[in-house]
């Protein structure tokens, strides 16, 4: 096997990053505080340069390197595209409210760097080592985040269950990992796939570590009921990390379940496509649920990511190159939509004061109307209202799923997703019907008035012209 | 007929499991630790039968060497009142009981000997002499598993970044000195004069 | 001759303790990650088994890399757990339920 | 036939762009919002005539067809047509859309920009749900009106908006979702997302009849009939005086539409199948909302009962089509019911704006809409007076006034059918005109019922001018209703055509 | 002569939309004159137009003016049709309005809302020609509504008034009753005929002689029947017969001159006019005729008896329209329509007389309505007075005056009349003759005779309610305490329709009522031909007959009797009422046909709302249904978030059961 710099051309994007990451950790430690923007801009910087690497990396061929445990194929470098976009902007709105928050410091790029690596490599993982180890090095990273603001008791204890759980998650993955292996003898997921396909394999051990297996990316995920961490590690850590953890994380999942339930397990569709289906309704109807009884916002986020979830299963169970290019989408919009909806409530908890309850939306439009108006782009493509993009995401998974004669399916998810609509709609109604509880103006810096106004159109634009995105998610599954 | 091998794994497995037992079930954490700590050399010696002796010398190394000291650490380190933790320990027995069984009964039907029995997967050959497992660990791991090892130094970085990062601070209470600072400083961040009316003297 | 299902019996018991572990230490943090590497050794001996009958080092490497992951995952969750502590004065799982519902 | 240039698009994007531009022009010169919202509004309308004068009555082919891809591996087109049933449901539309915009000149003083510009992007999208042949841009358009309108009656609504605008949105919500599964369904079997090819899709019953109950879900909310009709009167006493002409003369009528344009031709049997439920629905919807409307104290919930009731007319129409067509005795009047709905539909749409136009003089004036806080109206309102009776007589379908029109050709027609759908819409007659009077007797007649009704000022030039064009329109369509009867005979008759033949 | 007929129909609506549109630029002269001027054009032109028809033989005209719509085949147009029956009609209706134009000048002369008056009569005009010169039962039913939705204007004239403003309400609700039987005939006349037109409709109806309809069940109705009942309930409304005629006595409350043009001589009349236009289809269903017949003999009969008792002098003109429309009814039912249709005429000009008559007395009385309060105003308005008298004459029926030949000729054709009920039409219909006779004579001596008005006092509350005429009023009594004759716009319409009422029926009885007048207007089938079965013998032997007969004198008894009573033993009335107290309260109460309208239908139809408002809507269907699911998904959701409890070890135990769950399900399955 020879190294050179032709043979990893692929695997640009994450050395780039990496190199990227390490310079920013080494830069900041001789930051001052008052420099600290500096780490910033290089952040950025590394997202921006990232993406061009990903961009020149790209190409419509499959290519697998590194002995097989890299792979690089359209899909990859779609969703690392969007995973590195929807970190920037994460990053764009984390600014102002860390250093309102008297924690900008260099860890959390630096950390937020390492989880975007992280999950490019589960983006690009083509063995159950790269994808264990992606997942872990996002883990641990996002384990950090949460607790990251020190003097936060809420953060400590988000983080607590967060770790905890995770790691129970991913001993369970471990532990279907394992079972995987000795059944197929393989840990290269196409070749495991091959082992499946030939039938070699003990087709009762097999499914025995495939529960194993879908319990892990149903954990990352949050799906009901391993999902349990979901609105506590929302609520509970800073809202620039909750912002981070609830977006670019759902793409790197979304990566997960494709690499790991379809390259290496495509033969046990039936299997795992009725696990799912139990998933998916249960977190549909849960997430959606008790979101409606959420007065923190943060919190009703969380819920409505349950419940988005449910969704994106929606996609996965249909089990066709359809239904996955339109999880894909959907995980990708929804990346960008939670994005905006958190950086919302990032731009909301200015002035030391954290707002994160649906009360502080109130009056939003008499504050900022701008504001009011992304936010409220952002939450009717929440609840899929056209023309947002949101709509568009859950036509295409609805019609994956009607696609296999799953109708009923499609009508339980439209049926929660009027009672999800509910909550959004409370939120709009706060912002626009209610009066403001402070009187203060709202200000925010250039960049992240910027950043907010490209979120919140790109649910508008998307929605009009959805055709571009939904090309790109078919163009990764050969459609 | 009952090997010498045989023998051993039912020595290492029984320690095992009965040290893993006493894990879950000592009051003391420490005395938890002490027995987690049983419980990896038992193990290091099951993966000795298995010919993973690389491994089963890393298990002790890391694990015993590192992780439980540090878990040996932060349970000495912070004072943890031990009867609290315990209640209730009594009333969840039989919840625990009945889980670890389902879970067992769960498991043991799927890797129990109808599928991995001896008769069913041929015990391997053993390894010529002169075969160095740590050896080919280590062609694998930097050839074939090149990526992975680069990822796992990646983890590592991170462990010590998040860890530094969560735990340590800069105490308030310390005096030091800015040089930095102290050069800068004008004179306008010292003293400010501030201009005022004479105020009328209240009524 | 030790069967592999041997090795996979007793992985699944250990499994199945470091479940039960969870269930009895409810309160103790550090009591439940020390079931959680419980559960990782119990992988870590499917691993080998599979690795050992199998005769690819592929599962031994992958053994490598779960010693070296849980490494950094003790340090840092314990340094949450300095972090916790610090903030709270306890470890007990009962309190933290500040965030709920 | 394909225009030479895209009259629809125009009269689509047109306004969507004026309400882009008059939210960008802010709050800090409302008038500015307001003159560019009215010349927006006045050139859509201006626009939109060439749908009338360029309309070929001969054929019932869609026209002005524009064709461009939109989303192509979901085979979503950007499809726009009209035939004779939306023709004039857009021209109504670009109509009162102007009406809206006038109405609220200086009433509306909190962010009159976001107020114009509201009404402006859903005057867009209605006309896009009416112009829209293809069933996903229809359903885009169809569910984003519901942004404006949850909008326009939360932030400018009256006390008790919140719950009625969340209940409006929700209500409607449900409705719609169950409709794309419809269409998702449908797609999967025919490949195509065009409305026209639906139309020529092959059902089996029960698919037939599924999808059917999916659209009644949908276009019932919307109409909306008995018993989800009850948003609607909650919606229209909290919502702005504009809202609830909107949402009366323009929103209820995509309802009625969808069955024309969805229910009657993709599901033709299953609509023979359950048109006794719909006939129940529809007499029900006159009867019982007429009795309950009887007893309103608010106008605005009268007025909406009675918007109930019409639109009653409008289904009872549409479905006893085929109970006619069952009928081996009798050859026609399947043409005539749903002219009748289609006329009526069009009426109410005059009728139902202008007398929540009227009530609308009066809250700006009173802030109440109370009919016991009112009497004597006429004594120091004589010309809104003369307004207000005439479009209540109007609403209790007077002859001469376009609201007899369509009522009349529904009774005719529902007589063909059976002789007890007849005799119970026609009892509208008498609790049409019952609700209506007593309202216009204690608003309107008596004496001056409080020092507040007495310090009331007639209608102003601006009022006056809405109130005017509406009039003008009732009685056009009411003197001389041909035209547009002539405009829709062709498509309609193809419809009927179309549905007799049996998918299964 | 579609432009004649044109400006006929066209001249009083633009004077009514520029007296009603521009009133404050024309003012009250301009309003007036121009009205006037239109009606007038339209007079003249109809009479005119009649002259052609009674007179030239002009061939009917039947054109269509305009299309107002084709749908499913089914044409509907706006169109005249006219024959010698409208002809007649319209010169009627445009005679007497203009009369009233005329008197109303004087009338209304201090009253507000003097231009709108004017607008209002003119477009009552123009809303009654449309009516009677349609060619086909849409147009029929727009002028049908028309002319109701004006008379809801009119009555609610003095729209401060409560009673008005009820009555105005009332009238058009009750109007609207029967619309809905009269909608459900054109219906009917559509679906089976396929046609709105006359002279189709009337082509087509012999074919469905025989045809019959279910409705209800599987009994059998003569489709004929169903047709005529359905249409005659039309008739009934506007017509004014029991049990909808309740709205008429109240309709009083409008200002005199339309009591007098719309509540007597025009519109109320309708229904006569329509069924008699319909003869072709009626006279298949005897089934409807008797109905019909029996209809118009009890209105006849028991409205006249409630009019003995009424005290309001405009009610009692009020009972009394309704008696004779009664009269009018039964001629039909009687197939003798062309003796209906005399009587319409006749009873318009001297009933228009009689109203405006009384008009005059009430502006005499400062708008004292109370004929207990009047007596010996003959001396103050002789005028008034003469012109009363001969209405009177008229109305009961004087041999000689118009009212003896028409109601003569209705009582000897229902009495040759041999469908079912003809026998109880025939005995209701002579007593009604005494009944006639009693009221308005009663009437005329109370108001006319005796000494003085017995109680002059300006009617206070009447005139607060007349608003600005109220300074008017106290300058009047402060002067000229004593009523006094009216001035000449007002007395010229009395003497105008004096005129006819005194000699029309002896001029016209034997062309239209027993000559060829209305031949190939009517159609009266051969075994209905009761007015064939009179002998008639020129008008003096007709005469001659008439006072031989019982009917002539028991008017002559009626007269003496109220002569007797009213102006010699006035105690007799008062203890006859308290002799007969129940009966005088059964028909002080008018039967108690409003006490029950207003329990029975308003007030069940108010609770009926209330009920399904506050049952069906509010509580079941929002309450249950709508904000119970909502609410029970918010219950849920509260309770569901407690899964939540935030404890760590909960959680863990939700991922282990979770991993228990799916391995029992999909590993021991299979």
């Amino acid at each position: 096997m020879e190294y050179n710099l032709t043979t990893l051309q692929p695997v640009l994007p994450e050395i780039v990053l990496l190199c990227a990451a390490c310079l920013v950790l080494v830069v900041d430690l001789f930051l001052s505080d008052r420099t600290r923007l500096v780490t910033y801009g290089l952040s950025l910087a590394a997202l921006i340069v990232t993406v061009a690497a990903t961009q020149y990396a790209a190409g419509p061929v499959r290519e697998v390197i590194l002995d097989g445990s890299f792979v690089r194929d359209p899909m990859a470098d779609v969703l690392k595209t969007g995973l590195l976009l929807v970190s920037l902007f994460a990053f764009v709105y984390a600014k102002d409210y860390l250093r309102e928050l008297g924690a900008f410091r260099g860890e959390y790029y630096v950390l937020g760097l390492f989880a975007v690596l992280g999950m490019m490599i589960m983006i690009s993982a083509n063995s159950f080592l790269t994808v264990y180890l992606g997942l872990e090095l996002l883990a641990l990273c996002l384990y950090a985040l949460v607790a990251f603001h020190r003097d936060s008791k809420t953060g400590a204890e988000a983080a607590m269950k967060y770790f905890v759980l995770g790691a129970l998650a991913s001993g369970m993955l471990l532990y279907g990992i394992s079972m995987v292996y000795g059944a197929t003898g393989h840990l290269v997921l196409p070749e495991v796939a091959a082992v499946i396909a030939a039938g070699t394999a003990d087709q009762t051990v097999l499914v025995f570590g495939l529960v194993f297996i879908v319990i892990g990316i149903a954990f990352k995920f949050g799906a009901v009921p391993f999902h349990m961490w979901v609105p506590d590690v929302y609520h509970g850590a800073p809202t620039a990390v909750t912002l981070f953890l609830g977006s670019a994380p759902k793409i790197a999942a979304f990566a997960l379940a494709i690499r790991l339930l379809v390259d290496g397990l495509g033969g046990l569709l039936a299997q795992w496509q009725d696990m799912l289906i139990i998933l998916a309704v249960l977190s549909m109807a849960l997430g959606n649920v008790i979101a409606i009884a959420q007065t923190n916002l943060k919190r009703m986020l969380a819920y409505s990511t349950i419940s988005h979830v449910g969704f994106i299963f929606l996609g996965l169970i249909a089990g066709t190159d359809k239904g996955f290019s339109a999880a894909m989408f959907y995980a990708i919009v929804y990346a960008l939509t939670a994005a905006g909806g958190f950086g919302v409530v990032t731009m909301l908890s200015r002035n030391g004061l954290d707002a994160e309850n649906i009360d502080d939306l109130k009056g939003l439009n008499d504050r900022s109307p701008w504001l009011a108006f992304m936010m409220m782009l952002i939450l009717f493509s929440m609840a899929g209202v056209p023309p947002t993009v949101g709509f568009f995401a859950k036509l295409f998974v609805l019609d994956a799923v009607v696609s296999i004669d799953l109708v009923w399916l499609a009508v339980v998810a439209v049926f929660f997703s009027i009672i999800g609509a509910f909550y959004y709609l409370r939120a709009v109604k706060a912002m626009y019907f209610d009066k403001p509880l402070v009187d203060v103006p709202l200000v925010s810096s250039l960049d992240t008035q910027v950043a907010m106004s490209v979120n919140g159109l790109a649910m508008l634009a998307f929605g009009i012209f959805p055709a571009a995105l939904l090309g790109a998610c078919r163009a990764a599954f050969g459609g | 007929m009952m090997g010498f091998e045989k023998f051993l794994f039912y020595v290492f497995s029984v320690f095992l499991i009965f040290s893993a037992v006493m894990v879950i079930t000592r009051k003391n954490p420490v005395h938890s630790a002490l027995f987690l700590v049983l419980a990896f050399f038992n193990s290091a010696g099951l993966w000795l039968l298995a010919e993973a002796e690389f491994l089963a010398i890393a298990l002790v190394l890391v694990y015993v060497g590192a992780v439980m000291v540090l878990f040996l650490f932060v349970v000495m380190m912070l004072d943890i009142n031990i009867a609290e933790l315990r209640a209730g320990f009594v009333r969840n027995a039989p919840v625990a009981i009945v889980v670890a069984i389902a879970m067992a009964v769960e498991l043991l039907i799927v890797v129990g000997p109808q599928r991995f029995g001896i008769d069913v997967v041929a015990a391997p050959e053993p390894r010529p002499a002169g075969y160095s497992n740590t050896e080919e660990l280590g062609l694998a791991l930097f050839t074939e598993h090149l990526y992975a090892f680069e990822i796992a130094a990646v983890i590592l970085l991170v462990g010590i970044v998040a860890a530094i990062g969560l735990t340590m601070r800069k105490r308030p209470e310390t005096k030091y000195q800015d040089p930095s600072r102290q050069v800068t400083v004008k004179a306008s961040d010292r003293l400010r004069v501030i201009k005022m009316d004479a105020e009328e003297k209240a009524r | 001759m030790i069967a592999l299902s041997d090795y996979l019996i007793v992985a699944a018991i250990l499994f199945s303790l470091s479940v039960a572990g969870i269930f009895l230490n409810r309160k103790n943090v550090i009591l439940l990650l020390m079931c959680i590497e419980l559960m990782l050794l119990a992988v870590n001996i499917n691993f080998i088994a599979f690795s050992h009958f199998l005769g690819d080092t592929a599962g031994q490497v992958f053994v490598f890399f779960i010693l070296t992951v849980a490494a950094a995952e003790a340090a840092i969750g314990l340094a949450i757990l300095v972090v916790l502590f610090r903030s709270r004065q306890t470890i007990n799982v009962a309190d933290l339920d500040t965030l709920k519902g | 036939m394909t225009a030479d240039w895209p009259i629809l698009s125009a009269v689509i994007w047109l306004p969507i762009l004026g309400g882009a531009l008059v939210l960008a022009s802010g709050d800090k010169a409302p008038n500015v919002s307001r003159w560019l919202a009215l010349i927006f509004a006045v050139l859509t309308f201006l626009v939109s005539l060439p749908l009338y004068s360029g309309f070929d009555p001969t054929t019932a082919q869609m026209q002005f067809v524009e064709k461009a891809p939109w989303i192509p591996l979901f085979d979503v087109y950007y499809y726009l047509g009209i035939d004779g049933i939306s023709m004039p449901l857009i021209l109504l539309t670009t109509f009162i859309s102007i009406l809206v915009i006038i109405a609220g000149w200086e009433v509306i003083q909190y962010k009159p920009s976001q107020y114009m510009a509201a009404f402006l992007m859903m005057e867009g999208v209605m006309v896009g749900v009416f112009a829209a042949l293809d069933a996903m841009l229809f359903y885009v358009f169809w569910e984003a009106m519901l942004i404006p309108m949850f909008i326009i009656i939360g932030v400018w609504g009256g006390p008790n908006r919140v719950y009625a605008t969340i209940k409006f949105f929700l209500y409607t919500f449900l409705g719609s979702v169950f409709m794309l599964v419809a269409l998702i369904y449908m797609y999967f079997h025919s490949g195509s997302m065009e409305i026209l090819a639906f139309h020529d899709l092959k059902l089996n019953l029960t698919e037939q009849i599924l999808i059917f109950v999916a659209f009644l879900l949908a276009f019932a909310v919307k109409v909306p009939m008995w018993p989800v009709h009850t948003w609607l009167p909650d919606a229209h006493v909290e919502a702005p005086t504009g809202g609830s002409v909107i949402l009366a003369a323009i929103m209820l009528k995509i309802g009625g539409y969808g069955f024309l344009r969805f229910s009657l031709p993709i599901t033709p049997d299953a609509s023979s199948e359950l048109d006794w439920m719909i006939i129940g629905m529809s007499l029900i919807a006159v009867v019982y909302i007429g009795f309950v409307a009887l007893v309103q104290q608010d106008m605005k919930k009268l007025i909406a009962y009675s918007s109930i009731a019409h639109m009653g007319f409008v289904t009872l129409g549409f479905f006893i089509a085929f109970i006619i067509m069952a009928r081996n005795d009798v050859d026609s009047g399947a043409i005539l019911g749903l002219q009748g709905g289609m006329v009526q539909m069009v009426s109410h749409g005059f009728i139902s704006a202008a007398m929540f136009l009227c009530v609308g003089v009066l809250y700006d004036r009173l802030h109440s809409r109370q009919i016991d806080d009112y009497g004597g109206v006429v004594n120091v309102m004589p010309w809104f007076a003369a307004f207000m009776v005439f479009f209540a007589m109007a609403n209790a379908g007077l002859p001469g006034t376009s609201g007899f029109v369509g009522e009349f050709m529904v009774i005719l027609a529902s007589f063909r059918a059976d002789f007890w759908f007849a005799f119970l819409a026609a009892t509208t007659l008498i609790v049409g005109a019952a609700y209506t009077l007593w309202m216009v007797k204690r608003v309107v007649y008596g004496e001056v019922g409080s020092d507040k009704v007495a310090a009331l000022e007639d209608i102003n030039k601006r009022e006056a001018f809405v109130l005017t064009s509406l009039a003008v329109a009732v009685l056009v369509l009411g003197i001389w209703p041909a035209p547009l009867i002539e405009v829709m005979d062709v498509s309609i008759e193809n419809l009927v055509r179309h549905i007799a033949i049996t998918k299964l | 002569m579609e432009a004649i007929l044109l400006t006929i129909v066209l001249a009083p609506l633009a004077g009514a939309l520029i007296a009603g549109l521009l009133r404050n630029q024309v003012g009250k002269v301009g309003a007036h004159s121009v009205t006037i001027l239109g009606v007038g054009i339209s007079c003249v032109l109809s009479l005119y137009v009649l002259y052609l028809h009674a007179f030239q033989g002009a061939p009917v005209y039947n054109e269509s003016v305009y299309i107002w719509m084709v749908s499913d085949g089914l044409r509907m147009e706006i169109g005249f049709l006219v024959d010698r029956l409208t002809a007649m009609m319209m010169a009627v209706v445009t005679f007497v309005s203009l009369m009233v134009h005329i008197y109303t000048i004087g009338y209304m002369a201090h009253e507000d809302g003097y231009e709108r008056f004017f607008s209002y009569i003119a477009l009552f005009t123009f809303s009654m020609l449309m009516l009677v010169m349609a060619n086909n039962f849409l147009q029929l039913f727009f002028g049908w509504e028309a002319v109701g939705l004006v008379s809801y204007l009119l009555i609610g004239f003095y729209f401060k008034r409560e009673t008005a403003i009820f009555a105005n309400m009332k009238a058009f609700l009750v109007n609207r009753v029967g619309d809905f039987g009269f909608i459900l005939g054109i219906a009917a006349v559509a679906m089976y005929f396929g046609t709105l037109d006359y002279a189709e409709a009337f082509a087509a109806a012999p074919q469905f002689a025989d045809a019959t309809i279910t409705i209800w069940g599987d009994t059998e109705w003569s489709l004929m029947t169903v047709v005529c009942i359905l249409l005659f309930i039309g008739a009934m409304g506007k017509s004014a017969q029991v049990p909808l005629h309740v709205w008429l006595p109240d309709s009083m409350e409008g200002p005199t001159p339309i009591s007098a043009l719309i509540h007597a001589a025009t519109m109320v009349t309708a229904g006569i006019f329509m069924v008699a236009r319909m003869s072709p289809l009626y006279e298949l269903s005897e089934t409807a005729l008797t109905f019909v017949l029996v209809i118009g003999a009890t209105t006849a009969f028991f409205m006249g008896l409630i009019g003995i008792v009424q005290n309001d002098i405009k009610r009692v003109v009020a009972y009394s329209t309704l008696s004779q429309l009664g009269y009018m009814i039964a001629a039909l039912g009687a197939s003798a329509y062309a003796a209906g249709l005399f009587h319409l005429m006749t009873h318009a000009f001297f009933k228009a007389l009689l109203f405006l008559a009384a008009g005059s007395v009430i502006i005499g009385m400062h708008h004292d309505q109370d004929i207990r309060n009047m007596g010996g105003i003959r001396k103050y308005m002789p005028i008034t007075h003469w012109t009363a008298l001969l209405g009177s004459l008229a109305l009961i029926g004087f041999p000689g005056f118009s009212g003896f030949f028409s109601k003569d000729a209705i009582i000897e054709a229902v009495h040759h009349s041999q469908i079912a009920g003809a026998t109880y039409a025939h005995v209701l219909l002579v007593a009604g003759v005494f009944v006639t006779a009693l009221y308005s004579f009663r009437m005329y001596f109370l108001v006319f005779h005796g000494d003085g008005p017995r109680h002059f006092e300006p009617h206070h509350e009447a005139h607060d309610e007349h608003g600005g005429a109220e300074a008017q009023e106290h300058h009047h009594v402060e002067d000229e305490p004593t009523p006094h004759e009216s001035p000449w716009v007002v007395t010229l319409p009395l003497i105008l329709l004096a005129i006819p009422s005194v000699v029309i029926g002896f001029l016209t009885v034997g062309p239209m009522v027993f000559g060829d007048y209305f031949d190939g207007v009517l159609f009266v089938a051969a075994e209905h031909n009761t007015l064939g079965a009179i002998e008639y013998h020129g008008v003096l032997g007709f005469m001659l007959h008439g006072v031989m007969a019982l009917p002539f004198w028991l008017a002559i008894g009626g007269l003496a009797t109220a002569w007797y009573v009213y102006t010699q033993k006035p105690e007799i009335a008062r203890n006859l009422a308290r002799r007969l107290d129940w009966a005088h309260f059964v028909l002080d109460r008018k039967y108690g046909f409003d006490e029950f309208n207003q329990a029975v239908f308003a007030g069940g139809s108010k609770l009926l709302g209330k009920f399904l408002w506050l049952v069906g809507d509010r509580a079941v269907i929002d309450g249950l249904a709508v904000n119970g699911s909502a609410h029970s998904v918010g219950k849920l959701a509260a309770i569901m978030r407690f899964v939540q409890t935030g404890m760590l070890y909960h959680y863990a135990m939700a991922i282990i059961v979770g991993l228990l769950v799916l391995l029992g399900w999909f590993v021991l399955r299979g």
